[in-house]
């Protein structure tokens, strides 16, 4: 665990930070909102004594009561991961600044966060489905997924026998897991 | 169901969307998709300039690396734009690593590269120790580094021999292959399984070193040097083979880390960063090694700097074998795993670059999130990068020197 | 009625066969004799008169029959050695070390279906296949395969060659422009430029060698090679040979010049679309076309039917005629002698052996050294027997090259080739055609004859 | 690549030959079979103890711990019961898919199992309804089902199997865990009756035991003659160390997103 990166991470980003800098094994982890990811992801990209300039990682994830996007991030300047955690965007329209005006690369990892989860990416310049099909009418990684609406909603259905469209009237919601995810 | 319709003639349903009907000359001409471009990009590929013509490649290409389909825009030979379509080897990996419980989730994992499985594992294995507060025991860390390098090797000398037959090549392939052979029957001996070693554990590792795996690497590591380089002869000398391969996909190092490159490609272009060194996560730091760099960052020099990480592997395998600590191989551990919630990422240096693991614990036995980052879906990304300008030739041989497998790209 | 009926149904399978087969024979051979004796005169007058004609008509089905048994050979010798070099065992099942194998494909493509995509240009599709393998079979109709034994010795016979094999590429741009497929259009494309512009580096280097031998025949070119081997052009044109056979290799669409099918770029090039025999052909004209090239060159370069050392000429004088009752004995009593003399140590070493066992080994054995000899005696006294042993070894030896090559080296790229063609070839076959003729110059200028 | 010209491939052409020459790396496969790592666990494989009879007593935990739940079981349990487990012909793929939907959260429309249950399910229907599919209520599900057939149909199994979406084998550990349910119709008890009689009796497998630790060997033994012995063995072990308790243990509580994997006391305990 790197003190001086979250005394660092801290001053310099104390009005965006929501919650504070948790650090944990070899990970530091800060949590802001939607709207400050670009500024956030520009100062850790340049200035001289971050310089994150290695996007590990790019990650949507769905907690069951909103939608959430990681960023890991390597810098020279520390042993540790940063994590960036945008949190609280909502499940019905989820929408973050994209990060392909750094690194170009995020291009196919934002598409598949919208593939899997909806998240759309404003300034992703080619937002497409990039694994299901490009009819595709849900978002599997979804925590209310169920394999067997889809199917039935997909165009091959009926083809095998569990492609039908699930009756709500005999179990009712899908079962959300307890566990918040943090 | 919209199928059953029928269609007014001269037109068919599209296979994507049913309610689309396609013009049957249309489609019979252009792999162009048959509803209106969504995207910026996709309308900028999708419109045709002057003499230009839409090739599609794959998925049943002879040598797409797997079920990758490309839809290249030419101009005669020369390459304009290509297009990348993935998604025809999707499994679901991340939601079925979701359902399964953490000791199952390695075997799901396990295929993703399918010919360097063992790192496949061990990110995972790694994020869980994290999320567990596990200590691993240091002779199974050593183990996996041992039987790691031994993957990379394997990785790697099959990466030469599918460049060699994308260049045309038919020889390099096999003799590739017979070095990819032993190295897969050692880790048989010592795994148990040839391809989907599902070997490395949550705290350790599944059995411990045997004199069956321990008498054949000492008999293959006496003469591995050698037959590498004779079969490397073949190649490194050959007129036609480095012609052909110099000046190919030209990437400089900026660019690069922009389109996020690891690995050997990221190195290929000057910047030594390997997860290894940059982020040690095992017993990497008590190993000495370099870490090789060449600058020319084109296919040769991807090649060529697998070659010498090749030599850098045998290096780390000596040291291991030298360094083998005793003790236990397995932390001890309740069967039924249940990690208090928390949030860990891994990353390992994997012969294709950073291959990383992000697991979410929500309390109980199955992790709540589990994101895989794999490298080949990076690399194979910055295609339409690299190609434009070069010849239909040299489509393939760029996306052979990206070494790509299709299973981690399409998860 | 009935008992004609009743007579034909008490006959068994093979009676109303011959029932039917041997009355219908009688008419004909009858019809025959009498046609033969009121016409036969006229027809064979005919033949006499156009003797030629029938000789070519006759060269030209025993070249086509002879083709198709080179192609399995070369097909098996490529799964085979290659397999070998590439550390592999290679065909093992059909036939003894796979030596069948190469009739498997044949067997394939001869029951796959044969079938037309849609779009394509039916006419230009179909002929595709048999333009390219005329043109490989017509170009062979002026190889001298020895004294004696050729299709026909035009004067012309290396122009002949030259012009009839350059169009074997309208046959591949016919196949690749009436597929209907982008990988075929650019594999005929890619055909069409590769040989054309290899055609000029081809003809010119052989130029040279035209002008040392004064003449265009084939056979003429290879009798001015006889006696012993340092006669060959291949020692009087060592630059011309190189670049004669790096250009044959582009001719023949062989690796590393093998871009028409590059199987990693386009699929198949301009056999993608083609199934069943049609690609059957263009399968065979390849190989065909390796023999041709590997036999021109042997040809041209490398002494032809001539055996590399002088060999004194033995005529063995047989007069069965002088033998008269003795040689009845002697076709007898041979076969029956050479058996029991062959299998009485079969018999005699091993006591387990069966008497009769050992008589089918000796005559076995018998046989084999019966044929040994009938070939040595028909090798001595027979030129054309001699001539085609040498020529089809040297050839296939230049086969095994063009194997060897496909099996070490990779493709090389588009433009790399026709740099290469262009760049080098060219220029080198030009040096070598002038120099040629400067030294012919100057050895007649010192000679004192005049020009 | 060499200052010369040409000189790398006349060198790889001279590898090439030389390998042309040199011993092979394949093998004619079916003649020769390439040697197998001893600790090569590609196999899978019932084993059985020194007296030939099968090792496996049926517990399904492989099957739990299947994680695409490919492994299948059929036969005869340790104590002495008949058809364990008899599964429709079900392919790899669709139990993949089948497995994938089961954990995608809801119950599982799966027809293929109708073709051989010849009992109406209507009747489990109105049970899994009033038990509204939970499988936390799995044991008043299964003595429900008991009260209405008389015993536990493998279909009303699969049934509340699919309608629960707790796993087979869960379902299977919990009946077997709790004495008082039965597998089998009344008619099938003379059917069992009849095999235990010609099963050798306990005896005669303690006494052939008891020869062969001794090291001399009971003539006529065969597979086929000690299979029967398998389940007297096992039956015998399973007194032995008295793992048939009368009674429910008391049970952890289930976890709480059960519903989605049917956590049920009794496969929790077998699990650990």
């Amino acid at each position: 665990m790197d003190r001086a990166l979250k005394a660092r991470l801290e001053s310099r980003f104390a009005d965006v930070l929501q919650g504070d800098v948790r650090q944990r094994h070899d990970q530091t982890e800060i949590r802001i909102a939607a709207g400050s990811v670009s500024d956030v992801l520009r100062a850790l990209h340049d200035e001289p004594e971050l310089r994150f300039v290695v996007l590990a990682d790019l990650a949507g994830v769905d907690t069951g009561r909103e939608m959430q996007v990681t960023y890991h991030l390597w810098s020279e300047t520390t042993r540790d991961w940063l994590r960036v955690i945008v949190e609280g965007l909502s499940r019905d329209d989820p929408r973050i600044p994209s990060a392909t005006f750094l690194w170009q690369g995020a291009e196919w990892m934002e598409r598949e966060a919208y593939d899997m989860f909806g998240i759309i990416f404003e300034g992703n310049r080619d937002l497409r489905r990039i694994y299901m099909p490009p009819d595709y009418t849900s978002f599997p990684l979804r925590k209310d997924f169920y394999l067997a609406d889809d199917a039935a909603r997909s165009p091959g259905a009926g083809v095998r026998h569990m492609e039908r469209t699930h009756d709500p009237a005999d179990a009712g919601p899908a079962p959300l897991r307890t566990g918040t995810g943090t | 169901m919209a199928t059953t319709a029928s269609v007014p003639p001269g037109t068919h349903r599209s296979t994507d969307d049913p309610n689309v009907l396609i013009d049957d000359e249309y489609a019979l001409y252009e792999p162009i998709p048959p509803y209106p471009p969504r995207t910026e990009r996709e309308l900028e590929f999708y419109t045709p300039g002057d003499g230009q013509l839409y090739l599609n490649m794959g998925p049943q290409h002879p040598s797409t690396h797997g079920v990758l389909r490309v839809v290249l825009k030419l101009d005669g030979e020369r390459v304009i734009d290509i297009d990348p379509v993935l998604g025809y080897l999707h499994r679901g990996v991340e939601k079925l690593c979701e359902n399964a419980d953490y000791h199952q989730t390695i075997s799901q994992v396990d295929p993703l590269e399918y010919v360097s499985s063992l790192f496949m594992e061990w990110a995972p294995v790694m994020a869980y120790e994290k999320l567990l507060d596990v200590e691993v025991p240091r002779r199974a860390e050593y183990i996996r580094v041992l039987a790691g390098e031994l993957n990379r090797i394997a990785s790697h000398a099959l990466f030469m021999g599918w460049l060699a037959l994308d260049l045309g090549g038919l020889t390099p392939i096999l003799y590739s292959f017979i070095e990819r052979d032993e190295i897969v029957e050692m880790l048989a001996a010592l795994t148990g399984q040839r391809m989907l070693f599902n070997y490395f554990r949550i705290g350790g590792v599944n059995g411990d070193l045997n004199h069956d795996f321990l008498s054949r690497l000492g008999d293959w590591m006496s003469r591995a040097v050698n037959q590498i380089e004779a079969n490397l002869g073949l190649l490194n000398e050959n007129e036609i083979f480095v012609r052909r391969a110099r000046g190919l996909g030209v990437m400089d190092s900026e660019t690069a880390l922009r389109y996020l490159w690891t690995g050997p490609n990221l190195r290929a272009t000057g910047l030594p960063f390997d997860v290894r060194r940059a982020h040690p996560y095992s017993v990497y730091p008590e190993l000495e090694f370099d870490i090789p760099t060449r600058s020319e960052g084109d296919s040769l020099a991807r090649y060529l700097l697998r070659v010498e990480e090749i030599k850098q592997s045998l290096r780390i395998i000596d040291q291991c074998l030298e360094q083998m600590p005793d003790g236990p191989i397995m932390a001890k551990l309740p069967r039924l795993l249940r990690p208090r919630p928390g949030r860990a990422w891994a990353a390992v240096e994997a012969p294709r670059g950073l291959f990383g693991v992000y697991a979410i614990s929500d309390g109980s036995d199955q992790p709540f999130r589990m994101r895989i980052h794999d490298p080949s879906f990076i690399h194979l990304q910055s295609m339409a990068h690299l190609l434009p300008g070069h010849l239909l030739a040299d489509t393939m041989a760029i996306m052979a020197s990206l070494d790509p497998v299709m299973g981690g790209v399409d998860k | 009625m009935t008992a004609i009926s009743r007579t034909w149904d008490q006959l068994t399978l093979p009676g109303k066969f011959l029932a039917v087969v041997v009355p219908l024979l009688l008419f004909l051979t009858a019809g025959g004799v009498i046609t033969i004796l009121l016409f036969g005169g006229i027809v064979w007058q005919a033949i006499l008169d156009h003797l030629e004609i029938v000789r070519l008509l006759v060269a030209a089905l025993a070249l086509v029959l002879i083709f198709i048994p080179f192609a399995f050979v070369i097909i098996y010798m490529e799964l085979k050695v290659i397999a070998r070099m590439n550390l592999r065992i290679g065909p093992d099942r059909v036939g003894p070390w796979g030596t069948l194998m190469s009739l498997v494909p044949g067997l394939k493509v001869l029951t796959k279906e044969d079938f037309i995509p849609t779009r394509a240009d039916p006419l230009v599709f179909t002929w595709a296949p048999v333009v390219v393998f005329a043109t490989s079979v017509m170009s062979a109709l002026v190889l001298p395969f020895a004294p004696g034994l050729y299709g026909q010795d035009l004067n012309i016979g290396l122009l002949y060659f030259f012009a009839v094999g350059g169009m074997a590429v309208v046959g591949l741009l016919m196949g690749g422009w009436a597929s209907f497929n982008k990988y075929s259009l650019l594999g005929g494309l890619r055909s069409a430029a590769q040989i054309v512009s290899y055609e000029i580096p081809l003809t010119l280097s052989v130029v040279g060698l035209i002008i040392l031998a004064g003449t265009m025949s084939l056979n003429q070119i290879v009798e001015q090679q006889s006696g012993w081997f340092t006669s060959w052009y291949v020692f009087r044109q060592p630059l011309a040979f190189v670049i004669f056979f790096i250009a044959a290799t582009a001719e023949a669409n062989r690796t590393p010049f093998d871009l028409t099918e590059a199987d990693s770029e386009i699929v198949a090039g301009f056999a993608t679309e083609y199934s069943g025999m049609r690609f059957g052909f263009f399968f065979f004209a390849e190989y065909v076309n390796v023999f041709i090239v590997s036999a021109l060159t042997t040809v041209l370069f490398l002494g032809g039917w001539n055996a590399p050392i002088d060999l004194p000429h033995v005529a063995i004088a047989l007069d069965p005629g002088a033998y008269g009752l003795g040689l009845l004995f002697f076709v007898l009593l041979v076969p029956v002698i050479g058996t029991l003399v062959l299998a009485a140590p079969v018999y005699l070493l091993r006591s387990q052996t069966r008497w009769w066992v050992a008589l089918i080994i000796g005559f076995v054995l018998f046989n084999v050294v019966a044929a040994g000899l009938t070939f040595l005696w028909a090798y001595v006294s027979f030129d054309f027997v001699a001539g085609l042993v040498w020529l089809l070894g040297k050839a296939f030896a230049l086969v095994f090259v063009f194997v060897w090559m496909r099996g070490t080296l990779p493709r090389v790229r588009i433009d790399q080739l026709m740099g290469f063609a262009w760049k080098w070839l060219l220029p080198a076959a030009l040096l070598n055609l002038f120099v040629t003729a400067a030294a012919v110059i100057a050895v007649d200028a010192l000679k004192g004859t005049p020009l | 690549m060499s200052l010369v010209p040409g000189l790398g491939i006349v060198r790889g052409m001279s590898l090439t030959l030389r390998r042309f020459f040199e011993p092979k790396a394949t093998v004619h496969y079916p003649e020769v079979k390439a040697d197998v790592a001893a600790k090569f666990r590609g196999r899978l494989q019932l084993l059985l103890d020194e007296h030939g009879a099968l090792k496996c007593e049926t517990c399904f935990q492989c099957a739990q711990a299947c994680p695409i739940e490919c492994i299948d079981m059929g036969g005869m349990d340790t104590k002495g019961r008949f058809h364990v487990h008899w599964g429709p012909p079900e392919t790899y793929g669709e139990r993949r898919e089948e497995s994938a939907i089961r954990r995608s959260g809801r119950t599982v429309p799966d027809p293929a199992f109708a073709s051989f249950s010849p009992e109406d399910l209507s009747p489990l229907e109105d049970i899994l309804d009033r038990c509204d599919h939970d499988p936390k209520r799995l044991l008043e599900i299964l003595e429900a089902t008991q009260a209405a057939y008389g015993f536990l149909p493998v279909a009303a199994i699969k049934t509340i199997s699919q309608g629960t979406g707790a796993w087979y084998a869960m379902i299977y550990g919990t009946a077997t865990y709790f004495g008082h349910l039965r597998f089998e119709s009344p008619q099938a008890e003379a059917q069992v009756r009849a095999m235990a009689e010609r099963r050798p009796s306990e005896a005669s497998y303690l006494d052939r035991l008891g020869a062969s630790l001794a090291g001399q060997s009971v003539a006529g033994e065969s597979a086929g003659a000690s299979a029967p012995g398998a389940a007297a063995a096992g039956s015998s072990r399973a007194r032995a160390t008295g793992a048939r308790p009368t009674g429910p243990r008391p049970t952890r509580a289930a976890p709480a997103r059960g519903a989605r994997k049917g956590g049920t006391p009794g496969s929790r305990a077998s699990e650990s």
